[in-house]
């Protein structure tokens, strides 16, 4: 079987699944955000891929790139915030930072 | 099996299996050092699809900025000398259950969707077509994610910077 | 010489930046004249510039063009034209004036006098810069010694107005690089010459975008270009709603550099708008003049006067007149008749004489009683008549008294813009009403009534204050009357920039 | 057309009051202190003096040419010129604004005569000299400007001036409101005026025509007929918007508010500005557009209306005041009326004449009036006066023959003008029965309250406290000459007009080149003469009834005060409650506006930067000003609002993350699940 558009599908989806995974099960922010990142990864596969494969133009590397970008910039706000509250609470536990709860 | 196909599954394999160590490793420097597999082997992906400016972009950016940040972060707010650096998970098995939920419908999902073929796969450079496009018909995105990227750089600055307590 | 007037006049002021900063730091009267001296040539070689300047020629003149970047065709390319001149000599004149101005500046006399020459080549340069490269440098150029003039030098709440005007101003800055870049990258081959630009409008066409939310309206590239460079200008000029940062910015700032902000900063929005979105992109002037210069403009007259209205503070009261009267220039430039866009570009150069007036004549009481609040003073008429009179002639000049210049643009503009939009002229023409009501009310509380008892020995206006105002005085007098000895220069220029965008019109 | 004659005098008689003006108001605080007033008069009445002379030449040069030829021009430069628009300074006599020029020059030169002794003991002697001068310009450009717009010059210049004038006593703020309320209700009225110059400029630009000249205009205002804007037709709505200007400047309803409060400022610019020269420009500028309105009945009828009722009105105001120049303020508002109700007939000639004879008569009264009040040591209040006829016997006699000459006495300057008037209403094609009767009630109140004026002020006992009593003295010459003259004016001016039954009407065949001939009346003789009679039987019951109550005291005051309740008298005494009614509404009304934006923007506000309500309401507070927060308070408080938007919210977030999660990660199954089964 040729390398196909399902297989970079599949590719995607199971990358997808291990950073529900990894947002869903850690307590620690900046592995919640590694999760985050796998999950913008495996959408960009899938554009890359229906660029490839379906529309036959580059418009959806073009979205690739924007996600890329946008995932910098989460990155860096994301991270900034894992700071602070690390300064704040000297812990980066998502589970103990519930301030918001009174 | 063709070569491309062997290496094909050998960088699938490898995403795969880095994205699983970040998943699942207890150690958190050893879940940020897999990214890096990730992102690469995400790279080499985009190079068998043709798209041969995001798979630099790829590595530039997230293996050259993301991860640097990340193991920054990880740096940062670990004293690297403490034998337990924790990198707790909770409940695992909902969490397991529910994935598994997920990915089932989507690889069904997957089967049963007729995707559209394009008439032809190309291999060509993109990346000028790709400057082309933002120049012209994605000009205002483009401005406007420049826009964000400024606005994320003063925003993470401004909330990462030590208060100076009176 | 006479072949590189222009360039003389943009640099002699670095010049003398360069000579005040060797200059002794204590030495503070050595510094003041030094900075006159230095200003001086240009405001000499402004009139000689006005009575050499062709006004049958429609073209640029005084040209200088020499290669700079080559590698990026990018030149030095200086010239005047009918749109530049008015703003040239006021620029020339107001930066002399003001020099006398800030003469009671005691704080870092050295810095503030270095800053103030850069500002002044940055925004000679504007005027009279033809190469989209060095106008943006230009621009830049301009901004930065205003921000520490208003950061270093201004009131209370300096660093606040300085920071917001950067801001503001560097988010205009940055659409109207990227515009430019988008003019560059489109034009074969890539240019700078803004003369080429024009020449190759009508490349741009309307090809329609396909993205939101530019997909259900028939917008083209030169749309989307048009809007970036207008959002640029209409912070500089200000129009709604980017108008906040003026008032903050007035207020703070001291007296000779509010003069220099309302009297030439705010222009070169307008002047922008005229340089470069008129003959560049004429199709996208023809369909959006309406709605973002001359409905805006509209709003702009109305909303200026009710704010105004409802300051107590004196500055930004002046501050939002000045909304209030760029709105005609906007109106006046959507008309795209000779009288409207004459009326305009007239009423540019007059807001800067008249507005310049009333900033020097808050300063002179400021310094004296040290506070602005309208309702503080009152029957200063009884103590200083001479300075009265003069804050009475500037007051209705403002109003658009006429026989004094600004009703000459005003009643230009209006009757400009009656052709194109009656409605939008009347209730703009309304806008005299409100005009009147706040500034006579301004009149009636500071300098009419009982003499407040605090200010009974106040000292009548100085000579150095006079002279800074005696001269723009005359020329809001002289305008009102013989109206001709500008609107000879523009006419034809002005002209030949309807006739490239009227074809447009729907 | 034929080529005017080209003169260069005619710009002296406006720029010499100019050059007046300049020098007073540049030298003359120091020649005051240094040399002396009379110097500071002598610059001030030469000048005005001199353009009488002037002024008499270009008569004189008129009378000497044929009656169709008659029209003198000075182009002196051009002083706009831009695509179709060409307006020159330039200046024109005809024989319409000849009499506009005797007048403003002859009545102002008597009235800056008076001045010296009226004003001699006042501080700011040369500012006040100046600012009369610099009237005298303005209004003598207005009447002969060659266009509209440098008409419109004089005529915002003298609205500065009577701004200046009524406000002159600046450290009373009595006085600068007034100033404030006469300048802005004028602005209102030039809104109009200005909007109805485009709009005559542009239809005739469509025409390929666009001019403002008068004497262009009048050739091609025939290509106007059928043009339309709005659904209007363009002769229409420019004649009134023209005729709002003319309400503005010459007080008529629904703008007319300003005049009394205008008899602010010293008396004798109560009689120049205010009654004699500048409220008459708006009759003036119709009659120079007469062609114009012509050409629009509609508008025609609008001005006859507001004309015929700003004359009752006015009366009726009139009837109760107790203030001796609020009386004659009102007076003035009433026989601008009558002019108004002339020009909206179409008898422009009628007009004119009553604009003259009333500029004698009035300027008579205003003038007797300073006197009264110079004499009582600035007492205007008219019940405390009385008996003045034996200490001020000049001023009773030259106000006696004034008060007889605005009552229509027969043989007087006012009963040939107003009967003119009456006339013309009852007899145009465009008048009616009903003008005329209500401008015949108009004329009874007229005789009424004129007469009690006469009867409280110089007859019956002296109110006045010992102490004025003691004081009271004739005034000086300087004063009481101009006062003659003016009452030999109030009688003779009539003569040149008279009626159709006594004689050729000099003034009317004089004013024909411009007004064209007065209509031929379709009564005969014996009806103008009927008509006249009535008139004058309603004028002397109204003298008779003030001659009762006031001067034999037979019958009360207060019978008739208290009619209805006295709500009659009541309305009539606070001037139907006018002012109140404008303050409400519209000085409210746009401060209300302003208010109205401050909510608005509050609204927005709140709703892009949810929760920071209070904030932004301290904010405003501290600023007083909305638009601060529009956009600053997105930049500066977008932490404190987010925050604010959160703790909103706070009540459904747990604050765990994972949580969430769970329940987003559920909702996308369930959806994926749905499209999977049931649209798929």
């Amino acid at each position: 079987m040729a390398i196909g558009l399902t297989h970079y599908l599949v590719l995607g989806a199971i990358l997808f699944s291990l950073g529900l995974y990894t947002v869903l099960t850690r307590r620690n922010a900046i592995s919640v955000l590694m999760g985050v990142e796998l999950i913008l990864n495996s959408a960009n596969i899938n554009y890359v891929a229906f660029s490839h494969f379906s529309s036959g133009n580059v418009d959806g590397q073009i979205y690739a790139i924007f996600v890329i970008m946008l995932a910098a910039a989460e990155a860096a706000v994301g991270l900034a915030i894992v700071l602070a509250i690390f300064q704040l609470f000297h812990t980066i536990d998502v589970g103990a930072v519930e301030t918001l709860k009174e | 099996m063709e070569l491309a196909t062997a290496i094909f599954y050998l960088v699938a394999a490898v995403t795969v299996g880095s994205a699983a160590m970040v998943a699942f490793s207890r150690n958190i420097i050893y879940s940020a050092f897999s990214l890096l597999g990730t992102f690469a082997g995400v790279a080499g992906i985009y190079v068998f699809l043709g798209a041969d400016f995001v798979a630099a972009v790829q590595v530039l950016i997230y293996v050259g900025g993301i991860l640097v940040l990340i193991l920054f972060a990880v740096m940062l707010t670990h004293r690297i000398t403490d034998v337990q650096i924790t990198n707790r998970a909770a409940g695992r098995i909902p969490a397991l259950v529910m994935v598994a939920v997920f990915i089932a419908l989507l690889v069904q999902t997957i089967q049963e969707t007729p995707w559209v073929k394009a008439k032809e796969i190309v291999y060509v450079p993109t990346t000028g077509a790709i400057g082309d496009l933002f120049l012209q018909s994605y000009l205002l995105p483009f401005e406007l994610a420049s826009l964000v990227l400024l606005a994320a750089l003063i925003g993470a600055v401004v909330l990462a910077r030590k208060e100076i307590k009176e | 010489m006479t072949d590189h007037v222009l360039t003389y006049m943009t640099f002699f002021p670095l010049a003398g930046m360069v000579v005040v900063l060797l200059l002794p730091r204590e030495r503070h009267d050595l510094v003041r004249w030094a900075s006159a001296l230095f200003t001086l040539p240009p405001l000499l070689l402004a009139v000689w510039l006005y009575r050499n300047f062709d006004p049958v020629n429609p073209g640029l003149q005084f040209v200088e063009k020499a290669a700079w970047i080559p590698a990026y065709n990018i030149n030095y390319f200086v010239a005047v034209d009918g749109i530049s001149i008015s703003m040239v000599l006021l620029t020339a004149l107001l930066t002399f004036l003001c020099i006398f101005a800030s003469w009671g500046i005691d704080k870092g006399v050295k810095g503030y006098f270095a800053l103030f020459l850069l500002l002044d080549t940055g925004m000679m340069g504007v005027f009279v810069a033809l190469d989209f490269f060095l106008f943006y440098i230009f621009w830049e150029v301009m901004l930065l010694p205003m921000y520490f003039l208003i950061g270093i030098w201004g009131g209370p709440r300096r660093e606040y107005a300085a920071i917001k005007f950067f801001l503001y101003t560097l988010f205009g800055s940055v659409l109207m690089l990227l515009a430019i870049l988008a003019l560059y990258f489109s034009s074969e081959p890539h240019t700078f010459d803004m003369t080429q630009l024009i020449a190759q409008s009508s490349r741009y066409g309307t090809t329609p975008l396909h993205f939101w939310p530019f997909d259900h309206l028939r917008w083209g590239f030169q749309h989307v270009v048009w809007m970036a460079l207008f959002i640029g200008f209409a912070i500089k000029i200000p129009a709604f709603p980017f108008h906040t940062w003026l008032p903050d910015a007035h207020v703070e700032a001291p007296t000779a550099i509010s003069v220099i902000l309302a009297g030439i900063l705010l222009k070169m929005g307008a002047y922008g708008i005229l340089r470069i979105n008129y003959p560049m992109l004429p199709e996208a002037t023809a369909d959006l003049a309406y709605y973002f210069l001359g409905a805006l403009g509209t709003w702009n007259i109305i909303y200026g006067a009710l704010c105004a209205m409802a300051q107590k503070d004196f500055k930004k009261l002046v501050a939002y007149s000045s909304v209030s009267h760029m709105g005609y220039v906007m109106l006046g430039m959507a008309s795209f008749t000779p009288q409207g866009i004459s009326g305009a570009v007239l009423q540019m150069f007059n807001h800067g004489t008249i507005t310049g007036m009333l900033f020097l004549l808050v300063g002179v009481i400021y310094d004296r009683a040290h506070h602005r609040d309208i309702d503080g003073f009152g029957g200063l008429a009884a103590v200083m008549p001479v300075y009265t009179g003069v804050s009475v002639l500037a007051f209705f000049a403002s109003m658009g008294l006429p026989g004094l210049s600004g009703f000459i643009s005003e009643v230009l503009v209006l009757l400009g813009a009656w052709q194109k939009y009656p409605l939008l002229s009347a209730l703009g023409a309304s806008g005299v009403i409100l005009t009147a009501g706040y500034l006579l009310w301004t009149i009636q509380r500071v300098y009419l009534g009982a003499t407040n008892e605090k200010y009974k020995a106040m000292p009548e206006i100085n000579g150095r204050e006079l002279f800074t105002l005696v001269p723009l005085g005359i020329i809001v007098i002289i305008l009102g009357v013989y109206p001709n000895a500008l609107l000879d220069l523009l006419r034809a220029s002005l002209d030949q920039l309807n006739q490239l965008v009227i074809p447009h019109l729907s | 057309m034929e080529h005017p004659i080209q003169t260069d005098y005619l710009r002296w008689i406006v720029l010499l009051p100019l050059l007046g003006a300049g020098w007073n108001g540049l030298l003359g605080a120091q020649l005051q202190k240094r040399v002396g007033k009379w110097l500071v008069s002598l610059f001030a009445c030469a000048p005005v003096v001199f353009s009488f002379l002037l002024s008499l030449a270009a008569f004189f040069g008129l009378l000497a040419l044929k009656p169709e030829e008659r029209f003198l021009t000075d182009r002196v430069y051009a002083w706009l010129s831009l695509g179709s628009l060409h307006v020159d300074v330039a200046f024109w006599v005809d024989p319409l604004s000849a009499v506009m020029i005797l007048v403003v020059t002859g009545i102002g030169g008597l009235i800056h005569i008076y001045s010296i002794g009226y004003m001699h003991e006042d501080r700011s002697y040369w500012r006040y000299f100046a600012f009369l001068n610099l009237f005298t310009f303005a209004m003598l450009l207005l009447v002969t400007a060659d266009n509209l717009l440098l008409m419109f010059i004089g005529w915002e210049g003298v609205g500065l001036c009577s701004y200046a004038l009524i406000g002159f006593w600046y450290q009373d703020h009595v006085n600068t409101r007034a100033g404030n309320k006469a300048f802005i209700v004028n602005r209102v009225g030039d809104f109009g005026f200005i909007l109805g110059i485009f709009l005559i400029f542009w239809s005739l630009d469509q025409q390929g025509h666009g001019t403002v000249a008068f004497r262009e205009i009048a050739t091609f205002a025939s290509l106007l007929q059928g043009q339309e804007i709005w659904g209007i037709g363009v002769v229409t709505l420019a004649t009134l918007f023209l005729f709002l200007g003319a309400t503005g400047k010459s007080a008529q309803i629904p703008l007319y508010v300003w005049l009394p409060d205008a008899m602010q400022g010293p008396t004798p610019v109560s009689a120049l500005i205010h009654a004699a020269t500048m409220v008459t420009a708006g009759v003036y500028m119709i009659a120079r557009l007469n062609f114009l309105f012509s050409m629009a009945p509609v508008t025609l009828e609008v001005v006859a209306s507001v004309g015929v009722a700003t004359a009752l009105l006015a009366a009726t105001i009139a009837l109760t005041q107790t203030d001796i120049k609020r009386v004659l303020a009102y007076s003035t508002i009433s026989q601008l009326g009558y002019m108004f109700l002339a020009a909206g007939v179409a008898a422009y000639g009628a007009a004119i004449f009553h604009l003259m004879t009333h500029a004698f008569f009035k300027a008579c009264l205003f003038l007797g009036s300073g006197s009264v009040i110079h004499a009582m040591g600035g007492e205007q209040d008219m019940r405390k006066m009385g008996g003045l006829s034996r200490s001020l016997p000049w001023t009773f006699w030259t106000f006696t023959i004034a008060v007889l000459a605005i009552a229509g006495t027969p043989l007087t300057a006012g009963f040939f003008s107003k009967d003119e008037i009456l006339w013309q209403a009852f007899s145009s094609p465009h008048g009616s029965s009903w003008l005329w009767l209500l401008g015949v009630a108009g004329a009874g109140m007229t005789a009424f309250y004129m007469f009690r004026q006469l009867f409280l002020v110089f007859f019956g006992e002296c109110r006045a406290d010992h102490h004025v009593q003691e004081h009271l003295h004739e005034s000086p010459k300087v004063m009481t000459l101009p006062l003659v003259v003016l009452a030999v004016g109030s009688i003779a001016a009539g003569w040149i007009g008279l009626p159709g039954i006594f004689g050729p009407n000099l003034f009317a065949q004089w004013l024909e080149p411009v007004l064209g001939a007065a209509h031929e009346a379709h009564g005969s003789g014996a009806a103008e003469g009927t008509l006249m009679v009535f008139s004058v039987g309603v004028a002397a019951f109204g003298f008779y009834l003030a001659y009762l109550i006031y001067y034999r005291r037979a019958l009360a005051p207060e019978h008739f005060s208290s009619l209805a309740g006295g709500l009659l008298y009541r309305l009539s005494y606070n001037k139907y409650y006018i002012d109140e009614i404008y303050q409400f509404v519209f000085i409210r009304g746009t401060l209300l506006l302003a208010r109205i934006g401050v909510w608005i923007d509050q609204y927005i506000i709140d709703f892009i930067v949810d929760g920071s309500a209070r904030t932004t309401a301290l904010v405003s507070w501290v600023n007083g000003l909305f638009d601060n927060y529009v956009i600053d308070g997105i930049v500066n408080q977008l932490a404190d609002s987010t925050f604010a938007a959160g703790d909103k919210f706070r009540k459904v977030q747990t604050g765990n993350i994972n949580s969430y999660l769970y329940v987003i990660l559920g909702a996308v199954i369930v959806a994926i699940i749905v499209k999977l089964r049931y649209w798929s």
